[in-house]
């Protein structure tokens, strides 16, 4: 094995890491400050990534700028499913709400199929196809855009979530949401504002995905799992963790692949997921038990 | 009949325990007292197998249970209660007290049989059928206090069973404790009701920062100024003597 | 017309239901004309496979529909084929009871299935029926050879894609002086990908190459970069790619930003995307060369420029499974047609004995021997400039091969 | 307070005993006899997931485990196929048994019990499809010997009523240990497990004995699913969606409830069939009305539909 090799699967497994903590980033919020497990996020992002296509393919719109338009659209998506649809019905109990997020991605994903039809699309941009030379490969510039948006957008999640009152207000409702309501905190809201933030993360996610992706009823699924494993390593609701784990899981799945073959890849993320949960269930940045 | 000696205990880099030494005489009832934060529910615990001593051992009925898990301790008939009340939630009282009944008892109905004999005892008759968690503060206390019972203990650690009661629940309570010393079950049992340990225990155990301060009668802790100085605050001495002489 | 009187609530209610439950009300209406004969179509039209079932489906549809402006099936006085459309979504236990279900709806013949394992089970729960059997497309050799008597396939098998898909690209590799020595296999590790990598790792030695490296990756595989590295670094002469479309889309696009260009080419067989009309138009440049066996139609034919013509008129994709259904249904009227009856048993022996030419497909007259047709073959595409043309074989050839491709510049 | 699930379960059980005199093979027999294995599968989560509090993603494991080991020692081995059944069972406990000592050893639950188990399964499920022995990506296809002798009839009425024995075995099961002493230890550790510890209860071995039951229960619908349709591959063995669809019948129809998942199974198919009725030619409208359907039913019946109240007298 290469000197050579072993470098571009490092930098290729960092930039693959990168996109799996973007797309994390948005669920980790949910998932540490609702604790539900959303199954409707990987459909999420396929709804952002066809958003993002349609503004391409319809009006020339690159998907870098269409970010700044479909973020706050999918915010205001993910405070209505939220408020008004997973709220409601989940009624606050695990196994329900679990079963609500799964009746909203079957509903997205075949609404996605009906409407859209069953094709593969992608963006042909310039920029979608230049790459740096790095000598031992070439780094995709989607890749680079989207390694440091990552940095980027859980900087700038974790101030929002540390630095202002919002953050403040999704904090204790994350840590004790009966006593949250009896301050004056109207839970049920910022529980929407917050599986909003998450929806805009996720559409933010797909726009910077989209130029190196490809989009299809289907293109969710390949994010659901590894997401998950992403929030759940990082400790869920931590950004930084979800960052780490995200290139964690990147590089392991890259180095897994290039000893074992890209086959038996997905077992070294799953392996490594397991082993962190048994001997550090709370994730590599969750507080301690 | 309980021989606790020299247990350590820290968390991180407080500590919480530091050389307690307890010894618990069989069918007597002893109290633990102490200001807050002296380790009185940690020892519990630690005692109860929920944390591993640091240091120190711990003999029950002749068998030293230091590092046992909890379960195993209660199964040889040492049960602790909590101080902030644990029901079954959801479960109703009989079905939280016959949980207890099922460490002797197989049979369901044996089970529940038992429960509604302890329910009884304990003047929980009404509320069999009462989702715990719909109890009110007194009546949890006594679910929890049931609960115990239930699994016939030999000895009971009671984690301030009076605390949130008012004045006429206590008083109640304190006749049916009585009772289960009577009926052959040592207690020991961590009190700040200070009426209750007055009329309740024989003998006194008093923690304080972690560790055994002074043991003795209710009357000879009381007279104690390292007691009074380190518990119960200038001038305490005074009232509880008034207390006595009223 | 009397119908759509009752309410809004039934009309629409039959609306949604489709043109399968639409005809049920059709003798009503025209009175006296032949009752319509029900034809299945079982396809995956949801799911990770929604793309191809869906293509099918189409594919069969105008089949049916310029059959029904044709007149229908004559011997049949007429009667008007009437599809009920079947989701086998992705999994074999609905697809048997899909069959069941179409069986328990009175239909004559089933069509469809696409994938080998939802194809599998959907035959030999027909047979159990009786029913007549028309695979579209379900590869994989076991699907014909177990003694199914219902079980007809109209294309090529794995196993003859293969043998025809290697003897073409030693006769390329041949006729261009032998450039190609050298390479690697990338498949996808389920059924359809394993089976060929096994396949082809056995066969290539004996035509003079040699395979240095064989990479199986999962689907979907969200990145082929390392993959991408790994054949670069392999340096082949040559790279046979088998995987589904999506991946194959991304694979080819990884491809082409890593610089990886092999000497002579990216020759695949079954192809997810090879030969497919919406990537090549897609991405022209990262498709440019790229070499298929695979299903495809004969464009020469007029039958095939009116089926092309069609095909771009409604914005479909041009695809094999469009072209594989579209010509299976005809071989299926055709059998009606000489039948003269839906009974089961007539209809299968009519199918058994079909030597049905005017198709799309590169066959020739069909011949079924246990249930294959062994007229059928796969063609070598090579997409050029963004449109897939036929290279092989040459007597309907729409370009020559390129091969080995131009260096790059 | 009387409850649907309790008053309508026993009936719907006996007609669908009798489904097969009505309807001896066809659609609504196929249809029936995968609605059992969904009540089943169910089941088998019920007992983990609903009366142990342990929502297991990954009980695909499970299944998996048995219908593999079932197809693996006929296919590869020549057993006979009721001893490979049974040993496929015991396969499935085992490894029920074997990830929940790990597992609550560790101290996991919640969310991180869910998302270690799907942990499990997909490392089963790539592994599978990775070697030859079993059946690699295409999975492994039990010959065809139509005969009692190896767990294959030809009528199809047979493999139902089995199915349906163990759809009532797993109704009597799931009574049982609601009715015993392992039961109510199962209820207090999903409760309070540092109140049960302190009640002599061990809550890791309840909650591994509780996992290796509905272990042993999921691998027998594996083993029926295999013996109907006589093929398995790693996808409808270990995939995701087979754990979806263990958790979907229970939940929708009532946790913690004897009927709840065999009435959760029997909604699924309605739903499905309405669906198709309304908008079975359009492929995705139709899966997206069950989807709607799927969340007004939680909506209005969070219990579950065997918690709907029938008189309100609680």
């Amino acid at each position: 094995m290469s000197t050579a090799l072993l470098l571009s699967a490092l930098v290729g497994g960092l930039a693959n890491g990168a996109v799996y903590a973007l797309v994390a980033l948005g669920l980790t919020l949910i998932y540490g400050v609702l604790h539900i497990i959303n199954f409707a996020h990987g459909s999420l992002l396929m709804l952002a990534l066809y958003a993002s296509w349609i503004l391409w393919s319809a009006l020339g719109v690159s998907p870098y700028v269409a970010l700044v338009l479909l973020a706050p659209l999918f915010f205001a998506l993910g405070y209505a499913l939220q408020r008004w649809v997973i709220g409601p019905a989940g009624q606050g109990r695990d196994a329900n709400v679990l079963l609500v997020t799964l009746g909203v991605s079957i509903v997205i994903d075949n609404l996605a199929l009906a409407v859209f039809g069953p094709a593969t699309r992608t963006v042909d941009i310039p920029l979608a196809t230049s790459t740096i030379d790095l000598g031992v490969m070439y780094l995709p510039l989607p890749r680079l855009i989207a390694f440091v948006a990552a940095l980027l957008l859980s900087g700038g999640l974790w101030l929002l979530l540390n630095r202002t009152d919002l953050g403040r207000a999704i904090r204790a409702v994350a840590r004790e949401s009966d006593a949250a309501r009896l301050v004056g905190i109207r839970v049920a809201h910022i529980h929407a504002v917050t599986f909003g933030i998450g929806t805009a993360s996720v559409a933010a996610a797909a726009c910077l995905l989209l130029p190196s992706f490809y989009v299809s009823p289907d293109a969710g699924y390949a994010f659901v799992l590894v997401a998950f494993t992403v929030v759940v390593m990082g400790g869920m609701g931590s950004f930084p963790g979800a960052l780490l784990a995200g290139l964690v899981i990147g590089v392991i799945e890259s180095f897994s692949g290039l000893w074992f073959g890209p086959s038996l890849a997905p077992i070294g993320i799953y392996a490594a997921f397991a082993l962190v949960l048994l001997f550090r269930p709370t994730g590599l940045f969750g507080a301690r038990a | 009949m309980l021989d606790v000696v020299d247990l350590h205990r820290r968390f991180g880099g407080v500590t919480a325990l530091s050389g307690v030494s307890i010894a618990v005489r069989q069918g007597s009832i002893t109290a633990l007292i102490g200001p807050n934060g002296a380790g009185k529910t940690t020892a519990f615990a630690t005692i109860a197998g929920f944390h591993r001593p640091d240091r120190g051992q711990m003999r029950f009925l002749g068998r030293d249970i230091t590092g046992w898990r909890p379960e195993r301790i209660a199964r040889l008939g040492l049960v602790r209660t909590f101080q902030i009340v644990q029901p079954f939630g959801r479960l109703s009282v009989r079905d939280n007290i016959a949980v207890g009944a099922h460490l002797h008892l197989a049979r369901r109905a044996s089970a529940l049989t038992e429960a509604e004999a302890v329910a009884r005892r304990l003047g929980l008759a009404a509320d069999l059928d009462k989702p715990a968690d719909t109890l009110p503060i007194a009546g949890r206390k006594r679910l929890e206090l049931a609960r115990a019972l239930a699994t016939r203990p030999r000895m009971l650690l009671l984690d301030e069973v009076m605390a949130g009661l008012n004045p006429a629940e206590v008083a109640a309570l304190m006749p049916v404790i009585r009772e289960i010393r009577d009926g052959g079950v040592t207690l020991l049992m961590i009190e700040h009701v200070m009426q209750a340990v007055a009329e309740l225990a024989e003998r006194c155990i008093v923690l304080a920062e972690g560790r055994v301060i002074a043991t003795g009668t209710v009357a000879e802790v009381a007279r104690d100024p390292v007691v009074v100085d380190a518990y119960l605050g200038e001038g305490a001495a005074a009232r509880l003597a008034d207390h006595h002489a009223a | 017309m009397m119908h759509a009187k009752q309410g809004s609530g039934v009309s629409r209610r039959r609306l949604l239901a489709g043109a399968g439950a639409a005809t049920l009300g059709a003798p009503l209406i025209a009175g006296a004309a032949p009752a319509p004969v029900k034809i299945g179509l079982l396809q995956p039209l949801t799911g990770f496979l929604a793309y191809d079932g869906i293509q099918g489906k189409y594919g069969a549809m105008l089949a049916i529909d310029e059959i029904n402006a044709a007149g229908g099936i004559k011997s049949l006085g007429g009667a008007k084929l009437a599809p009920v459309l079947a989701d086998a979504q992705t999994s074999p236990a609905t697809a048997i009871a899909e069959v069941d279900r179409l069986a328990g709806e009175g239909v004559a013949a089933i069509q469809g299935g696409f994938a080998s394992d939802l194809v599998l089970a959907a035959t030999q729960q027909a047979a159990r029926h009786g029913l007549p059997y028309m695979v579209d497309v379900g590869v994989v050799d076991q699907i014909v050879g177990r003694g199914l008597t219902n079980t007809f396939r109209f294309g090529p098998g794995f196993g003859k894609v293969t043998q025809d898909g290697l003897a073409n690209l030693a006769a390329l590799n041949n006729a261009a002086g032998k450039p190609a020595k050298t390479v690697v296999i990338v498949h996808e590790n389920g059924a359809f990908g394993s089976g060929m990598a096994k396949l082809l790792q056995a066969k290539l030695p004996g035509l003079g190459f040699e395979v240095v490296a064989t990479i199986g990756h999962p689907t979907p595989q969200r990145d082929f970069t390392n993959i991408a590295l790994q054949v670069k670094q392999a340096n082949p002469d040559l790279i046979i790619p088998s995987n589904y479309k999506n991946d194959y889309i991304l694979m080819a696009l990884t491809f082409a930003q890593q610089h990886v260009r092999p000497k002579a080419a990216i020759y695949s067989i079954l192809g997810g995307a090879a030969s497919n009309a919406p990537f090549a138009a897609q991405h022209p440049k990262e498709s440019n060369y790229i070499m298929d066996c695979n299903h495809y139609y004969d464009p020469n034919k007029p039958l095939s420029k009116a089926f092309a013509a069609k095909v771009a008129a409604k914005k479909w994709d041009l695809t094999y499974e469009l072209m594989l259904n579209y010509s299976v249904m005809r071989v299926l009227a055709d059998a009606l047609e000489r039948a003269a009856s839906t009974d089961a048993a007539k209809l299968t022996a009519a199918i058994a004995a079909s030597t049905y030419s005017d198709t799309i497909m590169p066959y020739g007259p069909t011949k079924f021997v246990h249930g294959q047709n062994i007229g059928a073959a796969p063609v070598n595409t090579q997409i050029r400039d963004g449109v897939v043309e036929v290279i092989f074989p040459t007597a309907f050839a729409s370009a020559k091969p390129v091969f080995p491709i131009p260096a790059a510049g | 307070m009387t409850r649907w699930g309790a008053r309508a379960g026993p009936p719907l059980l006996l007609m669908l005993g009798a489904l097969p005199f009505a309807f001896p093979s066809g659609f609504v027999l196929t249809t029936a006899t995968l609605l059992l294995l969904t009540a089943i599968l169910g089941q088998s989560w019920n007992i983990l997931g609903g009366y142990g509090g342990q929502s297991s993603f990954g009980h695909a494991l499970f299944y998996g485990t048995g219908a593999f080991t079932t197809a693996l020692l006929q296919v590869r081995f020549g057993w006979n196929a009721w001893v490979a059944a049974a040993a496929a069972i015991g396969a499935g406990t085992l490894v029920g048994a074997a990830a929940g000592a790990l597992v609550f050893r560790q101290g996991l639950r919640g969310s991180y019990f869910a998302l270690v188990t799907l942990a499990f399964a997909e490392i089963a499920r790539v592994l599978v499809a990775s070697f030859d022995i079993t059946g690699g990506g295409f999975g492994l296809l039990v010959p065809l010997h139509r005969g009692a002798a190896s767990f294959q009839f030809s009528d199809p009425r047979l493999p139902y009523w089995i199915a349906w024995t163990v759809v009532l075995a797993g109704v009597l099961l799931t009574i049982g240990i609601e009715r015993s002493r392992f039961g109510a230890r199962l209820a207090a550790v999903r409760e309070n497990e540092d109140a049960a510890r302190a009640l002599g209860i061990a809550p890791v071995q309840v909650k591994t004995v509780c996992t290796a039951i509905s272990a042993g229960l999921a691998a027998t619908a594996g083993v029926l699913y295999l013996q109907i349709f006589l093929f398995i591959d790693a996808a409808n063995g270990f995939g995701v969606g087979v754990s979806v669809q263990a958790l979907l019948a229970p939940i929708l129809g009532g946790l913690a409830t004897p009927w709840g998942a065999l009435l959760g199974a029997l909604a699924l198919r309605l739903m499905a069939e309405m669906v198709h009725a309304v908008a079975g030619g359009l492929a995705g409208i139709d899966l997206a009305l069950f989807g709607v359907i799927l969340i007004l039913i939680l909506r209005f019946a969070p219990g579950g539909i065997a918690g709907i109240r029938l008189r309100r007298d609680a």
